[in-house]
């Protein structure tokens, strides 16, 4: 094949799409950074920013290929095949007269290995090492995230031969990450929560978000990234691509008002913070299914997600794990949902043959949906308790009481994240201002260097 | 004892901290808070309409101290917080009955 | 038709578009949020946000069919005919060569509406029920700006057979939405300002923007998303969008010039304010202009806006009705003054006949620019009226005077927006923690449970 | 040609980076504005802000000509050739068959003039008039900028006949704008802060960043945006737009983990102000490089960035130049690393025919680099120089000491930043509420216009 | 001398600070508080957890004053501050031994 | 009558609170102060800088009571704000004049 072949059009659209989820991860991070309170939206932020440098780099040696590379019996791509991406420059994927470059997917995907990962940390927000999550990032990716993407993305025959078990045998539908992404985050979100432990003054102290126009931030920019979450996986600019994103707008929208619903009826109020949550549980239960329902289903979905959700949020209190952000409740529930509502609300115009329940297609493709969701589940589940464990007892994953109330910012970055007072409260550099006492009542000097009548000349 | 309060200029609070350091004081309670008084405020537009902000962001310095000590802290404070500008700020003395360390529960001039 | 014969590259761009234009939602919610004080800005960004819910979903249940469906004599078109989007999945539009799907023009249009809606909040700042908005945000959008669309985006043969009679018999030329959008929200803001009232202490107690680096970030978003708005409604990615681009970027800088210059010379200081504010007066006044003028017009309209906008600021305290956000002099005036324009600066080149004013076109193409704004203006005007009142004496607009002095976050969310204290004000579940008085001095414990000291064992 | 001829899908992908690339210039405002304190951070906002409004006019006006005008000797473009941008509509440029409208490219390229200019104020934050960087922005995209543009990125034949002679006759290899962008802003940027000197307290006071959730989320939208800055400079939507994208992504984010890391080992933190700078420098490095680097090349490019920069932050203490926000250690040191990598890692596949030293390709083409990068800085030294001076002695370039310690914000826009108090600590129009003072003990109101107990009634 | 501290609802400030000034009261200080006291916070709510804020916003108003004055600040602010409704507030006079004005050093009823 | 005012660990609030509350006291006024004495602060790093930060946060607690009940206020504050660690805070007691109920002007032990 020679460049010459490639569809600019289907490109433009998915290297577009590529930069769209990217930009997710920050998004995540602004939504999340909302959230905690003042004293840990740095390190909130730097879990999710540190994500996109850790698996920026592994993604290009090594992980790409172990979730595309040709399948060991669908378990796992060859993590040799494409290493370093090295001789994919010339390569297209795609149907005839409707292909990409190898290398824009490879683009197109890093971003959901990113943002994968960078989910995970909402659960264990205030009180994780920077360090052990840096641990946990790589290790949580290779022999987390990329399995599962392989079972899940690699179709038999697009970018290898064989792919993974999900997608060929299985058959369970996964449009753009329901189960690769949300369940999988989800339930990794859980058991990480387990072992880490409840924040101190878990359920007795109050920890309100600390700035809810960044959580709307990230969520505004969380449903602009998501259209490339999802219309971008049609890997290409066309009918299926304008059908998905008017299901992923359908969806959000419909979950939104089915979160305010239910806070109104339940709380009095309907909040922004239910608001921007609604959105977010829209959007990920309609990943999976965007691709495979009409814009009536997308409401569908959507409204399901917006009131099982927020019923949910409760479990935490009730069973006692401190989710923080509640990234079981929107995550793994809300892909529940989408993972499930593909055998419920699948036309079969769209999917191709096997409708869902509603639509007369009966229990099948909600059996193999259910299949699905479990393997991811369940391995998961395993594997992030085991690195969990490794974890907590080698480099330990936990700041010390002491580093947890005066805040990880300070403990772990050193940097306080806003500064808004007029009053300098800093001396720069201890040893030049703030010298030993001396004998009483000695000589000193007036203000003349107070910032408002320093005289100093400036330079040239 | 005395309770010192000075409410000076917010850049003049480096140097004040470093004037009772070296003379021994040996520690204080810092707080922000607005001015208003014969120097008055700046103006502000916002889409054409203009607001008098009347208030001026000052600090306030408190600190504790015996009686003996009270004339030469103000002393101090005083010296190490005039720039010779209006709003420089004022400083006042008030009796203290009793002053108890957390920490320990010891009162008196040893709580200080 | 087949799907095969759509132009990825074309689609692509209306597909990027549309997502571009959605963003711009939330980035008036940011730009509207920060001009308000810290008391109201959760509710700000709310009646942006829930607008995104509501009219997401209306217009997938009949909105676009109501917008786009065949014409019922010009004045709006046939509400089931594309109800619930339902069998428009392999339908294309446009020029032969350059198709894109139906359902991505669709998705682009679901965008437009919803910031329509949204742009109305401006006016009724600080003091509005929640719920009002709500009802009012559905009926406006049925009501006033379905029909209205209609008449200006309808063109006969596109998507339906017949359109509206802006497009197709008065001929104003509207290329974006100067009329079908901003002077329409426009005026439906100044008619929701005068009946729902002035805020407490209108005109004597300040109210400045509480955050002016987020209003910065709205307005930086809005250019962003505004490229789509302007040049994806060329359809296409051409030399038309090409041109457009350019347009959007120059009337917005030459109006963000001529703002600060107006306040340099009035005020005596640019402010940043000001900068923000001219950009959207300059990108408003070139939405209906921007295909018809060269750039060097553009320049010309773009300045007129930045000009004339600043100059209409004082017309609310004078007239005495409290459009607290600008509504009026931004949109309004700014949406005048760019559908004007065509009329003056459209040239012959590009309008294929039409040219403007000052091109030599006579007086022709003005007049049937005004005929369009004014249909617009007097039909918005009106209907937003009767709603405004049907609301006002049914569920009622607005909040007490308490709930407005306490702030209306509070008061109608539940929320606060910032909370930067180290200290936690705030008792987790009363019952648990502020016991009743008992008798004097009875044993207390000691600070065991503050945040510094506490031993409880984490989980697990 | 007609317009008929044109890559829709080409052009798609340069519509969409054209705005990625304006949104940067907002990202960078938000990049630089959180790092002040928060007396300036409007004042820093203003200075990218009214670059857009600046530049974008005159390159419209003459910029565009300037810079892709027929050249006079390889020195200049001719300033007419396309003056308003006249006469363009109907020009396509590009190879046959991926040709794009002129217009297109010509915006792509304007948001580059912007984001260059806007580069150099973070040098001189908190301390220059407002007047005196207007008037700076004017005379360094015109004397500075235009003509480096010119030498390095107009190419022979591709918009004139003759282009500048970087790329044509010392034929340094200057992808997207390392030389033409980064090391000409870079090396403004240390002139001018020599010459407005040192802000008062530098090296005594403290000053540290005000808002670090405002500088991750320029950070966040700087990397999303250089997607379209280095994959838009391939000029279409193809397998070099993907391998772009790819290294983008992987430079990024091996200099954030070598930032990171030496912040870990230096300073015995990571912080998220490091993550954020290790971004922008990765960005900064591969800028140049990212086209004629494979991925594992653009690993060693962002590591190397990330590894020089933060070592060369001291530098302004060392030798006392006040670069606020370290312009010179992130732009200037991080675009001669990626200009002198291209000479280093270029791989002979990709640059078709001259290989860096690494891939046996010898010293020629890092002679090249070192060339072009030593034209701009010289050339970018002296006259951003003459300009910094001629403006230093006629309106000078900077506040007084009093307006410096109380804020440029207020001193410069009247404003300020933030308020997030729940007093209104201000008076509306002084005139009419603050009364002179009358007879001791006249009678006096009781408090009823307080907001809590404001009757007024509502209008309507 | 004396120094009146009043702590007032946040909307009252402005009135305060007019009747002050109308009465010749040169300056005042103020700052932010929070004030706990009968009358109860109010409840927000985050993912359906119901924080109780017990604290509501107040308004900290300091005049230094002579002895002679002080009775007629009170009333003045009292009056001035009052709205009818619970949480109006408290305003007390502690005594002053000295005040010294920073600008000059100048002390007692001459650096009011 | 007397104005007890504690600066302490702004974890502790709640616990000072409800301790307080539990013993019948009916109100209080808390704000936000910064803390420098024996205990040093802590150094932040932006971008290789280090800036070392003397003040800590901490909660002003002011609380006006009858003479007699003052001991015993002190004695609460005191209990319920440890935590044993250097930093805890200080507390003392200032004479007052005259405290006056804005809401309804009553004024001296019933205004409390
Ligand atoms: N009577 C007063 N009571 C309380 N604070 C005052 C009083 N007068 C002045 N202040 C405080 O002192 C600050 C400086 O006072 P000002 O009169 O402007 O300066 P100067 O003492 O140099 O003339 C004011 O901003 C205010 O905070
Ligand atoms: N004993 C007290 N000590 C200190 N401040 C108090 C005390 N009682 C009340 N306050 C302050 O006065 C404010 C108003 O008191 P509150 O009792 O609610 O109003 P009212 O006096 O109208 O009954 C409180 O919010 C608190 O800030
Ligand atoms: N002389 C003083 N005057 C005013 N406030 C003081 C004084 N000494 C200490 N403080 C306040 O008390 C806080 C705790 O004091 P510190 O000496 O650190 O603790 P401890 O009393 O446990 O040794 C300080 O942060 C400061 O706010």
């Amino acid at each position: 094949m020679t460049i010459l072949e490639l569809n600019a059009g289907d490109t433009a659209w998915v290297l577009m799409s590529a930069g769209l989820v990217l930009l997710m991860t920050p998004a995540l991070a602004f939504f999340y950074g909302g959230m905690v309170r003042s004293k840990s939206v740095l390190n909130m932020m730097m879990m999710s920013v540190v994500s996109m440098g850790i698996v920026g780099v592994i993604w290009v040696l090594y992980g790409f290929s172990m979730t595309f590379g040709n399948s060991w019996n669908g378990i796992i791509g060859n993590p040799t095949e494409f290493l370093g991406l090295q001789g994919t420059f010339d390569t297209l994927i795609g149907a005839e007269g409707n292909q990409i470059p190898l290398l824009v997917f490879a683009g197109f995907q890093a971003a959901f290995a990113i943002i994968a990962v960078a989910l995970v940390s909402g659960a264990v927000a205030d009180r994780m090492k920077f360090g052990a999550w840096v641990a946990f990032a790589v290790l949580w990716a290779t022999l987390v995230y990329f399995p599962a993407a392989h079972w899940v993305f690699a179709f038999d025959g697009v970018v290898a031969e064989k792919g993974g078990f999900i997608a060929n045998q299985i058959k369970a539908f996964d449009f753009a990450g329901g189960t690769a992404i949300h369940i999988n985050a989800g339930i990794a979100a859980l058991v990480l929560a387990l072992v880490i432990g409840r924040r101190v003054g878990f359920g007795t102290k109050p920890m309100r978000p600390h700035n809810l126009t960044l959580v709307m931030l990230g969520a505004g920019l969380l449903w602009f990234g998501w259209f490339g979450f999802n219309a971008g996986s049609a890997l290409g600019a066309n009918g299926l691509a304008g059908m998905v994103w008017i299901n992923t707008l359908a969806g959000a929208a419909a979950a939104m008002l089915g979160w305010l619903l239910v806070e109104r009826i339940r709380d009095g109020h309907a909040t922004s913070l239910g608001a921007a949550s609604g959105i977010v549980a829209g959007l990920v239960a309609i990943t999976p299914a965007c691709a495979v329902v009409s814009p009536l289903g997308a409401l569908a979905v959507g409204l399901l997600a917006g009131v099982i959700c927020p019923l949910t949020l409760g479990f935490k209190v009730r069973f006692g794990y401190d989710d923080a952000l509640d990234v079981v409740a929107v995550h793994l529930v809300g892909g529940l949902v989408g993972t499930l509502a593909v055998g419920l609300f699948g036309t079969q115009e769209l999917t191709g043959g096997a409708a869902g329940l509603f639509y007369g297609g009966g229990l099948e493709q909600l059996g193999r949906q259910a299949l699905g969701a479990l393997a991811v589940l369940i391995y998961s589940g395993i594997v992030s308790l085991l690195i969990a464990l490794a974890l907590k007892y080698t480099i330990g994953l936990r700041v010390g009481t002491d580093a947890e109330a005066q805040g990880v910012d300070l403990a772990e970055h050193a940097e306080q994240s806003y500064d808004l007072s007029r009053v300098g409260y800093s001396a720069y550099r201890v040893a030049q201002t703030l010298v030993v006492p001396a004998s009483p009542l000695s000589p000193i000097t007036p203000a003349r260097n107070a910032d408002n009548v320093d005289t100093k000349e400036p330079v040239a | 004892m005395k309770l010192i309060t000075a409410i000076v200029q917010p850049g003049t609070l480096q140097n004040v901290q470093i004037s009772l350091a070296q003379h021994g004081v040996s520690g204080m309670t810092v707080s922000e808070a607005s001015g208003y008084a014969r120097t008055r405020g700046h103006t502000e537009v916002y889409r054409g309409a203009e607001y008098t902000i009347d208030f001026i962001s000052k600090v306030r310095i408190e600190v504790l101290c015996s009686d003996d000590e009270a004339a030469d802290v103000i002393e101090l404070i005083c010296q190490s917080a005039r720039t010779g500008h209006m709003g420089d700020g004022k400083i006042w003395s008030t009796p203290v009955d009793q002053v108890v360390r957390v920490r320990t529960g010891e009162s008196g001039d040893e709580a200080l």
